[in-house]
């Protein structure tokens, strides 16, 4: 067990997730673990776990932000209007540039508004708590602002393709040259590893070890993508899709498969990007020396403040990603948009062993906690639970998760 | 540096001090607890801003509004608090700041490690808690660690406040050769301690500070232990030393 | 005299809300009297805040949309105390001290109930209720129970889900359908939605399944998007209520109280029992369900523009495009 | 200046309050500064401010409490039910009983759910914003349980009195007395607090600075007690109150007093219980002592478990008192009930000057944040702003003021 | 103390360790950097729990969970991270934990400053700054207010881990001087420190623990300073101390 290096902490994690799969399933009568289910399900994931990303480095520095949801609801509002009323007239209705256009629109706004944020943090010394506070405030009515309340409507297809739905997934052959490409980087990430520590004469694991962690993680990319290529177009849509291609429509009715969501791609792509940036960069070992001991780090000659502003910076943009999601899948940018969502992704980061005391957390944790809070609503929903009760569930799971985190950092301490 | 002071909220922790060191030379800095000498070298160091003076690096006026100028100055400090970053390991620690990258622009944790491991192996032959962060260690511990960190970069001055308090003999040994070995590569070295054994072993120089302000300075070698008692406790200048503002006036 | 009409909003969450401003600002203005407005956001108790507000701003006359009927009770006495009238707006306020005038809710849950079934009379239906926090919410699964009741009992409707949409987001609606369509393995044949903006979220569901257009959902407010959706075929009823009439209405209801009347002397008054047994001085206006086939009405009373009720429809599916 | 001692900090914050004042004053075309107006605002401020002065010491522990709105939520409901069904028919209807019995079975509430979380929070050892943001989502659900949802309007007439409105108020002639009281301490406690220094021989500050700072309490108290009393019952209010009273009405129409509002009795009374709880006792300095360093205060010997244990339940009782007052204000115990007010009582405390940092913060400093929060809100009202402005403004003050406390903080160090 | 034991993850910082300490007794507990001594003392004062072993104190066996038992048993100590809080004054610190309260059961502030100030004057006669939070203070003072803390108390034991490691020259000797008054009040004294000087100028009996365990113990007058050396750097247990489990085997 211990030469194999895995972190007990994430194996813990995924083991509560079966747990709750395997509740569900059974409570709810056969349809939790259906293809169907489970493609829903990370979907429904993706836009709060890319903002739990970020959320870890914001908590990592020792911050918080409560405007993420805020952050959300105005970017994603302003993306709509942009594309609706400027952009789509200027470049066209059908133009293949209007979602990326809008989508740089988006980042930007994020950017720029998390920017701010950092900036009177860092530079003017305001508690995060405190700015961000005002941030959900003003962000809130901003969005309000942008269209006067109204509910607007996508106009792009493109764009649309950001949130999943019938057509926002790559389908089967695409899965399976992904899941091939994710095998090759694995094995190769582990052999490039083994040679780092081999060149500097350090102790390497023993090679059965290295085979089982590879083996492990070569067989969960390939479940996930046979799952996702067995959740198969429901008929008028298999109909429609074969109308639109020309393909005859066999005897056995068609088998198309969904394969992979574009927003789930986006959201394991900002995951893969953020976790090379915590653990590989020097903007990363900067975060998390400023969340060790920020006076130590600023005496260390590390420029604090600029790397504060970015971390906020680039927690704005995620929203801005988080909100082209949401608001894709919707197809349609509401007023409230993003209400709640802060709670949710800084209970995600929790949960995936995030400190709230600062200097400690892991991209994938947060990852894994976000899929856990949505494996939960979802699951409740699917058991009939009124809304209330679910809250309440919800609440304590928190906490509950927290605590025996609590007690396994005690024990490993 | 020329006439620097500063003051919290009324009180005049440094008060119109002046000092200089050149390459090559251990000036030690002594006085009683809250003489001021933290302060002092703190805004050497760019750790805290003056409110007067002016600070000069090899002839010239030199800015210092914040740790990363003075290190542009070559100027490096071990901390009396230490300042280390508590949740990661030694290695990131010596090298926070200044990482080593490998060509692909990314973090070469293994490089650091392997480099880690010599310079902590000559300065605590006892050390072997790499993995650990630094949080963990014992006080001596933490105190080798922030003195390899100090003497890992090239500086030119180098600041250290009580640098041996928290060490054994055996460590306090080692520190000693490696301010030898430092000063016969030139470097000018500021050394606080309460050590007065210490002090005549090591220092070319001695300041003694009381109450914020310079009570003299000496050569070592024209001034007794008793002498430079007698500065700190009773800021009594002898005739071996130039008196500062800070003298006993008779 | 110089009269001053204060409205106390719930919240503008609901695209509505500022048209009924709009036209209660208009007859105001017509009349030459002041507009003030304060917007409680959903909190009862910023609400009752607001109207201490408005009376300190000098009110003559005061409209409420309460954001809870019971809990409105304290602003409304408040306003007797100082001898302002009331005008209860859209939501029921069960207090003799104020006038009562709405849309009938049960009326507007039995109307979406009724064209649905017209649509789809058999099969399982799902129900996307409003926000457990407004009992409004309430009122409308009732009406719409009420005209499916007979057909549920018969076992030729079953209701196999329904869920409360959380403070009446969409996307909450968008989930909660998703797990409703999970759990029958899509075998949904209509949907109940209590309004549009739900409406669209479940709409949103059923399209990602190819189900949109084949099951009906129905909505209410004649949300501009919604109208839309009817005519692409996607939302088969938005109940109207024309709040332009509506707000129309209660202004000159509130001149006319402020003017001195008594509420029974207010034109078109007639007194009507609550459910909790008080006497109300009230007025209702009918609601009015639109389908495909009757866009017309909505174009033609000016409440949105034919190009946007069309946008994207296919020549020839809908009369009224063309 | 130097020599009265004033806390410049406090005088910085009564400044900004005023200048917020004449400026809604002036811009509202004179409604502000009525009577009329500052009576409701001292009513519609006293709900969030006695929690304020709980969150306080929270956040002085270095913890932070988010439940507080929804413990309001549920303890009010609660205080609803057991009122209606229970109390109210159990003691009769006229029973002066019910209201003190629907109060402690409220207090009892927040209490226990208040010490629960302090219990999870100190010996459980899991972080209080993690507890509480849990508690946020499991009270606020179980407000729902309560009562599935309804409102539930109040039975009990004496206990409505604690919301003020319109019998809740105790006129002239008692203000003044309370009034007489209060000027009675503040000279008295002016003489003590001299004679206690004398003792040991420190210095004592000159004579005429002490009757400065006495001379301007004082008068404070007598301009806040005809303010309330210049505001009088509206015409029909006070005809059914002679009626009632069997008082004749005279030429010039009748004169009566509202006089200060019974829960603004109550939040100065919690103030002054809890500063004195914060400054005079044991628990109260332990408070402090955790905040400046948890670490040493257990090393010291302090049982910091326990005490923050009490923070919590201390906190939980006086969101128990809010709930009685907003309930009783209105009249009926709603389900959303307190919504967002764990935001408004965290502005209050750290408006008020309370660090997020631990270890420092002033009881009235947050009763005054609290009253300048209100002040903003209500004036904006007046003003007919739209809401979402109305956020933006809010979240931006709130910014400002904490980013002024900073600089003034950093000079003052 | 019996055979104490304590691990961190995996790390045996005290490993089998027994000491004992009698009334009016300084012993003097020495060791390299890292060896276990604070860890040894925090369990006896308190702060850590041991994973084995038993402590007795006056021949019984003492049940010590936490810092408030250790008080219990008249057990005071000087921590080397000094332990203060940082937001309140000298005085609050002093006093933190059995205020003075006056006989209406509220705090006494007047009595508890007077009193502080009568103790830190007669500890460290340069100190003036009562009034501000003990964060705004230099190390030395730190060090000061931490001592008068433990004084203050009636202690029975005290344990003073590194207490002149940050100190002046006067501000030592003071408390070397305010040892052997405690020391004639029968008060048992643990006192953890590098300085050699000090160990042979104030201890009785010096303890040195390597890695965890015990080297060896001796009377002070048995030794000299270099075998202690020895048995601090190499673990050697020279003839006139009584061999512990640590002690190199030949
Ligand atoms: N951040 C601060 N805020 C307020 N006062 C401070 C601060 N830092 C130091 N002081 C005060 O300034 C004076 C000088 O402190 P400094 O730390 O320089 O003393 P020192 O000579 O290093 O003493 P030591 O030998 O005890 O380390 C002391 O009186 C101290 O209380
Ligand atoms: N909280 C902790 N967690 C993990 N390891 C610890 C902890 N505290 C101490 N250690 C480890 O235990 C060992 C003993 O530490 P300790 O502080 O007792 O040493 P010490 O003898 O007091 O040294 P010094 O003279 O440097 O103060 C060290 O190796 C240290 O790294
Ligand atoms: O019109 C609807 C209103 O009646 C209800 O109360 O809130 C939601 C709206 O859509
Ligand atoms: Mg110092
Ligand atoms: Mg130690």
């Amino acid at each position: 067990m211990r030469a194999t290096e895995i972190d007990t902490r994430m194996l813990g994690m995924i083991g509560a997730l079966l747990v709750i799969w395997v509740g569900f399933h059974i409570l709810s009568g056969g349809t939790f673990l259906t293809p169907r289910n489970l493609w829903n399900l990370s979907v429904q994931t993706a836009s709060v776990g890319v903002m739990a990303t970020g959320m870890v480095l914001v908590i990592v520095t020792r911050n918080i932000d409560l405007s993420v949801g805020s952050i959300l609801g105005v970017t994603g509002m302003i993306m709509a209007v942009a594309q609706t009323q400027y952009l789509t007239p200027m470049l066209g209705y059908d133009s293949g540039l209007v979602w990326i256009a809008t989508l740089i629109v988006g980042l930007l706004c994020g950017l720029v508004i998390g920017g701010l944020q950092g900036f009177i943090i860092a530079y003017l010394g305001v508690p995060a708590f405190i700015v961000t506070l005002g941030g959900l405030l003003v962000w809130r009515g901003g969005a309000w602002w942008v269209a006067s309340g109204r509910t607007i409507p996508l106009t792009d297809d493109n764009f649309k393709l950001l949130g999943g739905g019938s057509d926002g997934s790559i389908g089967a052959t695409w899965s399976w040259i992904l899941a091939a490409l994710a095998v090759v980087f694995i094995v190769f990430g582990a052999f490039a590893a083994r040679r780092q520590r081999k060149r500097f004469a350090f102790a390497v694991k023993p090679m059965w070890a290295e085979a089982v962690t590879v083996g492990i993680s070569v067989i969960a990319v390939i479940v996930a993508t046979m799952i996702v290529n067995s959740y198969l177009l429901p008929g008028p849509l298999a109909r429609r899709y074969a109308d639109a291609n020309g393909i005859a429509v066999p005897e056995g009715g068609l088998q198309i498969s969904f394969g992979y969501a574009v927003p789930v791609l986006l959201f394991i792509g900002v995951g893969i990007v953020m976790t090379f940036i915590a653990r590989r960069t020097r903007f990363g070992r900067y975060v998390f020396a400023i969340g060790g001991n920020p006076e130590a780090a600023d005496l260390a000659g590390i420029n604090t403040k600029r790397v504060t502003l970015m971390v906020f910076a680039l927690m704005g943009m995620l929203a801005a990603v988080a909100a082209a999601i949401s608001t894709a899948r919707l197809s349609s940018a509401t007023n409230a948009q993003g209400t709640l969502d802060e709670l949710y992704t800084i209970a995600a980061a929790v949960i995936g062993g995030t400190s709230l005391a600062g200097g400690a957390g892991t991209i994938a944790g947060a990852m894994l906690g976000a899929l856990v809070m949505q494996s939960l609503q979802s699951g409740m929903v699917l058991l009939g639970m009124d809304t209330p009760l679910q809250n309440i569930v919800v609440g304590a799971v928190l906490v509950v998760a927290v605590w025996l985190d609590t007690i396994y950092r005690r024990r490993a301490a | 540096m020329e006439d620097i002071s500063i003051a919290f909220g009324g009180i005049h922790a440094v008060d119109h001090a002046s000092i200089d060191l050149y390459p090559g030379e251990v000036v030690a800095l002594l006085g009683h607890n809250g003489a001021g000498k933290s302060t002092l070298i703190k805004i050497l160091s760019g750790a805290y801003k003056r409110d007067s003076g002016e600070i000069y690096v090899r002839g010239e006026k030199a800015s210092i509004g914040n740790p990363r100028d003075a290190k542009a100055y070559g100027i490096e400090t071990i901390y009396q608090t230490l300042a280390l970053a508590d949740n990661v390991d030694a290695a990131a620690n010596l090298f926070l700041g200044r990482e080593i990258m490998t060509a692909w622009g990314t973090l070469d944790d293994g490089a650091m490690e392997a480099e880690a491991r010599k310079v902590m192996g000559r300065l605590n032959p006892n050390f072997r808690r790499f993995k650990e962060p630094v949080k963990a260690l014992s006080g001596g511990q933490r105190q080798s660690v922030a003195i390899a960190r100090a003497i890992l970069f090239n500086a030119k001055i180098l600041i250290m406040d009580e640098p041996t308090a928290a060490l054994g003999p055996q460590e306090t040994a080692q520190v000693a050769d490696l301010i030898k070995e430092l000063k016969k590569e030139d470097i000018g070295i500021f050394l606080i301690s309460h050590d007065i054994h210490d002090v005549f072993d090591l220092s070319d120089r001695v300041v003694v500070m009381k109450n914020g302000q310079v009570v003299g300075s000496a050569k070592t070698e024209d001034v007794t232990k008793d002498e430079v008692l007698g500065m700190i406790i009773l800021g009594k200048c002898p005739a071996g030393a130039t008196p500062g503002p800070g003298a006993m006036k008779e | 005299q110089d009269i001053t009409v204060g409205v106390s909003w719930s919240n503008f969450q609901e695209e509505r809300w500022k048209t009924d401003e709009a036209a209660i600002k208009k007859a105001l203005e017509a009349a030459g009297a002041k507009y003030i407005s304060a917007d409680a956001q959903s909190s009862a108790a910023k609400q009752l805040t607001d109207v201490e507000s408005l009376i300190t701003q000098g009110a003559t006359a005061l409209i409420i949309l309460a954001q809870d009927s019971a809990a409105i009770g304290p602003a409304v006495q408040t306003a007797a105390n100082n001898g302002i009238p009331v005008v209860g707006y859209d939501r029921l306020i069960e207090d003799p001290n104020a006038f009562y005038i709405t849309f009938d809710n049960k009326e507007v849950g039995r109307m979406q109930a009724r064209a649905v079934q017209e649509a789809q009379p058999e099969g399982n239906y799902a129900f996307i209720k409003g926000s457990s926090s407004d009992p409004n919410a309430d009122f409308l699964f009732s009406g719409q129970m009420e005209v499916l009741k007979e057909a549920i009992d018969s076992g030729k409707i079953k209701n196999v889900g329904e869920a409360y949409t959380d403070g009446w987001l969409p996307a909450n609606a968008q989930k909660n359908m998703e797990q409703i369509l999970t759990a029958n393995n899509n075998k949904v044949d209509a949907v109940v939605a209590s309004n549009d903006g739900t409406a669209g979220g479940a709409i949103a569901a059923l399209e990602a399944q190819g189900l949109a257009g084949s099951v009906p959902v129905s909505g209410q407010d004649a949300d501009h998007a919604a109208l839309n959706r009817i005519a692409l075929g996607t939302q088969t009823v938005s109940v109207w209520k024309d709040s332009r009439e509506l707000g129309k209405r209660a202004a000159e209801i509130a001149l006319e109280l402020a003017g001195g009347k008594t509420m029974s002397e207010v034109t078109g008054a007639e007194e009507w029992d609550s459910p909790a047994g008080k006497k109300l001085e009230s007025i209702f206006l009918k609601p009015v369900p639109i389908t495909k086939d009757n866009l017309d009405v909505v174009i033609d009373a000016g409440w949105i523009s034919k190009e946007e009720v069309c946008q994207g429809v296919k020549p020839g599916s809908v009369a009224v495009c063309g």
